[in-house]
């Protein structure tokens, strides 16, 4: 193993675009995560831009971002647990490049949610794979070859053994960071924490950068400065998702991206007018 | 009129009627957690209710669109991580009833929820696994609420995203599962039991005014009815009421059909 | 695995003496943790007081509790990783039960912190045994039967293994209780959790019952009321040990602890007056 | 007097100065707190300190008796679960040096504080082993402060609690560790570095006064010098002045004698 891209670093305060261009590289694995909440939109759009490509993108719930970030043709690959949208029904666009490859054809290697989160605390851990009880009696075993079994020495039970996850980049949204860019997550953490600690590089884009954190409990959850490679004040940051004690979840555009994706051409103008054009960034989601 | 009701409605009140007060109930989004959240605020008030995005005893007033709406944080007692709760809550085997839905379900409980046709080029792509796999092997036992058509009831499964009976008899105990499985089916028609031997879903009871017929035509293989099949009470008027004002009050998204 | 031990149950609101008359029985695996924070001792001293006999005590830090419980002849055997008065030197009660066999002879399970905190983590998991990168070129393995060697099979990487822990009872002290049961614990929160959610039976003593758990996080570390089997208020449970919130932590008398306890009679005499008498309850520790 | 200072002082000053501003530091108990928190109030103020308690980022006013202090956790920037960190933080490789005191240490740097003699039948039973060896082994590099006898630096360990180069040469690699283990031994006497290629401690830096005899008089086994053996600079007067302070305001237990 080298451990030597976990060392400290000093984070930087950067421009979205800067962030992006800076930390997020073509074949990239990319883990964009926030479970449901705090999902990283204008991280998200900001890779749209500027046409990053042959990205391997990981995230248990693709959503409606890495259906775009798919339809704009950004992905070689996606690593997932679940990908519908929420409550609505299909990822349109996900669906059309896995049965039709448009505008590319997608590689999939597809977990649980529980080897997913497993895989990525392994990966946070410094551990080569993740052990759990898990895809037992599941075809995803069959058709996933990084899915074997791992013998308990005690017991003789076997268990699931997965690779654990170890992004290029990690990108989070959160709350609120310090001036010294230590990171406040807070609500549905969802598997933030473990994907920041388990990538090379991490950017966070927050809310506001405040004087202080506003700490409420010493357990907080919190992602030390040194942990993260760039800060980025990006508020609205996780519309059309949510960031509790902000705003609130867009339910009616989950609603309705699933007409706007279920064209093509439909799509792609809608990505035009609202994360393509000049200007479209203040109110992209 | 509230005498009134939709299959729709009798097949969440049956659903909220098979969990108790004691349970502690990892919830699937969508007709699991409508049914849910009905036991909660008629005969289970003091239910558990689990969501995988992290948050536990969560009381929503309104129901969520996604798993991990604003509402199930801000009504939970607690939140966790994602790793914790499928570690030390779903995997550490405390949880009663796991509350899925389901693409697509055999005989013998299984469940698709990954494709329709071959997976490395299918017909249609569902959205996967997430949680459903291990809700389904580590619950003390699983609850399964579909609605009740030959698309969804099918003979044979492209792909078993979630493993209920397997072929049938011991299959499940063999892959090293110590856990009941899906005990209970219910859809727009009728609920479902497995045989204590063969662990084939039969029907154990009609909802008012469905035929035998209705159900064998709607199920994709050859139904098997229990010796004794009972009728399903029909929801009364105070479930009817509540779950009306539950479904007013959410938003239309998020409301079961 | 037998799983249902860790069904939901409603907790009892009990006095010290009937919880550990109820839920601790002699020959028991007992775990009462708080990392140097919150530990049990009075629930410590009441099972001193219960007479309970062959206990298996599990803890990564004995501290003065166990040296106290391993004094009174409570223990045939401890799962620990480091077993110092923290600062100040020995444990004078359990290196005489080593060194010497007083009150009785005392087998040793002996683990690193890793890996007992990994060992709790996969209790409360379910797992039958935990995976760390750990007791690599240590001595610890040659004398431990319970570190063996499990292989990643993906990277051929050689692991440690160590069986989970389940003990038959956790005990712990956190600082507030509402009506129902819900726990908190907040600040240094060491590995109560994990052992309540590892262990058989669980019972939590608290600073106070009270009417509202004045959670200040939605991420805060609760136990909720149906991982527990009793609920006992006792303020001031932790002393000498800290409530962090409540009460500070009795340096002093851990640095008098070493005097005290370095000889058999004055150590009993100490037992005798502080523990073992009427009325000792009030000013145990 | 400021200028007189004890051989204590000299090894706790020594000890802090191998600290830098970026360093991320996993601190154990006593010796080392002391010289980490020394670094932090003087040359190192933005260095992260760590105690395995959970407490991250921790500035405390006065020095810890334990490694959970009250002080530790009301000054940190968080504090985590044991579990998260060992597992995430310690183990997770991000922790660029580990800094450890021991009751024995041998000439390849290993680490005993488990017994003196048999393990079965132990002379002495000490503590054990607590967050050592996996300290040892996944920072990046490890300093281990102590006081400087025949009964401390001893030809041959009892017990192994806590790797460093095993037999020497690249015996620690062959363990399966990529870390660069113990780097610097910091005495009351002298500062020790392991030889590039045999790994045995050698002598690279006497404090002021002490001569070579009685290095080797202190050491339990024939101790070699470096081919270049520097004077340490005796601690400045702002050091001295900060240690002191911080010593006056701490618990007389927890200061470092």
């Amino acid at each position: 193993m080298s451990q030597d891209d976990r060392l400290p670093r000093t984070p930087r305060f950067l421009t979205l675009a800067e962030a992006v261009a800076t930390y997020v590289r073509d074949g990239d694995t990319v883990a964009m995560e926030g479970f449901t909440h705090l999902i990283p939109f204008a991280a998200g759009h900001e890779v749209i831009r500027q046409g990053k490509r042959d990205l391997t993108l990981v995230r248990m719930t693709p959503d409606l971002i890495y259906d775009q970030m798919i339809g704009m043709g950004c992905a070689r690959r996606l690593v997932f647990s679940w990908g519908g949208n929420p409550g609505v029904g299909s990822l349109h666009r996900l669906r059309d490049a896995v049965e039709r490859g448009w505008p590319r054809p997608l590689e999939l290697e597809e977990h649980t949610h529980a080897g997913m989160a497993h895989a990525y605390a392994a990966g946070a851990a410094g551990l080569p794979c993740a052990v759990l009880r898990g895809y037992l009696g599941t075809d995803l075993a069959r058709v996933n070859p990084n899915v074997r079994a791992i013998e308990c020495p005690f017991t003789g039970e076997r268990l699931a053994a997965i690779p654990a996850l170890r992004p290029d980049v990690a990108i989070i949204h959160a709350q609120r960071a310090d001036r010294r860019g230590n990171v406040l997550v807070e609500g549905i953490v969802g598997v933030q924490k473990e994907a920041v600690l388990a990538a090379r590089r991490a950017i966070a884009t927050v809310e506001e950068v405040a004087d202080d954190l506003r700490l409420r409990s010493p357990n907080a959850v919190v992602l030390p400065a040194w942990t993260l490679d760039a800060i980025v004040e990006a508020p609205g940051g996780a519309r059309p998702s949510y960031a509790h004690g902000y705003y609130g979840r867009d339910n009616a555009f989950y609603a309705a991206w699933d007409g706007i994706s279920r064209d093509r051409e439909a799509f792609l103008a809608w990505m035009r007018e609202h994360v393509l054009a000049p200007g479209a960034r203040t109110r992209a989601g | 009129m509230s005498a009134a009701y939709t299959p729709a409605e009798m097949m969440t009140v049956a659903a909220a009627r098979a969990l108790s007060n004691g349970d502690v109930c990892f919830v699937g989004i969508g007709l699991p957690s409508a049914a849910s959240n009905l036991a909660r605020l008629t005969h289970a008030p003091a239910i558990t209710l689990i969501y995988e995005s992290g948050t536990i005893g969560t009381r929503p007033n309104v129901l969520p669109l996604s798993i991990g709406d604003p509402e199930l944080c801000e009504t939970a007692l607690v939140t966790v991580s994602v790793p914790e709760m499928f570690a030390y809550w779903l995997q550490g085997g405390r949880i009663t009833v796991g509350f899925l839905g389901a693409a697509q379900i055999d005989r013998f409980g299984n469940i698709n929820t990954t494709v329709i046709g071959a997976y490395d080029r299918p017909t249609v792509r569902l959205p996967g696994a997430g949680g459903a796999p291990e809700i389904a092997s580590h619950c003390r036992q699983v609850f399964v609420v579909l609605a009740q058509t030959r698309r969804s009831f099918v003979p044979r499964l492209d792909f078993i995203t979630s493993l209920g009976y397997g072929a049938g008899g011991d299959d499940r105990a063999r892959a090293g599962l110590r856990t009941a499985g899906p005990v209970l089916v219910i859809t727009d028609l009728a609920l479902l039991r497995p045989d204590p031997e063969t662990k084939e879903l039969v029907v154990t009871s009609t909802h008012p005014g469905v035929t035998r017929e209705q159900v064998a035509e709607r199920t994709g293989w050859p139904v098997r009815f229990a010796a004794r099949v009972e009728e399903t009470p029909p929801p009364a008027p105070h479930e009817l009421a509540v779950l009306r004002d539950l479904v007013a009050r959410s938003a239309p998204a998020a409301a079961p059909a």
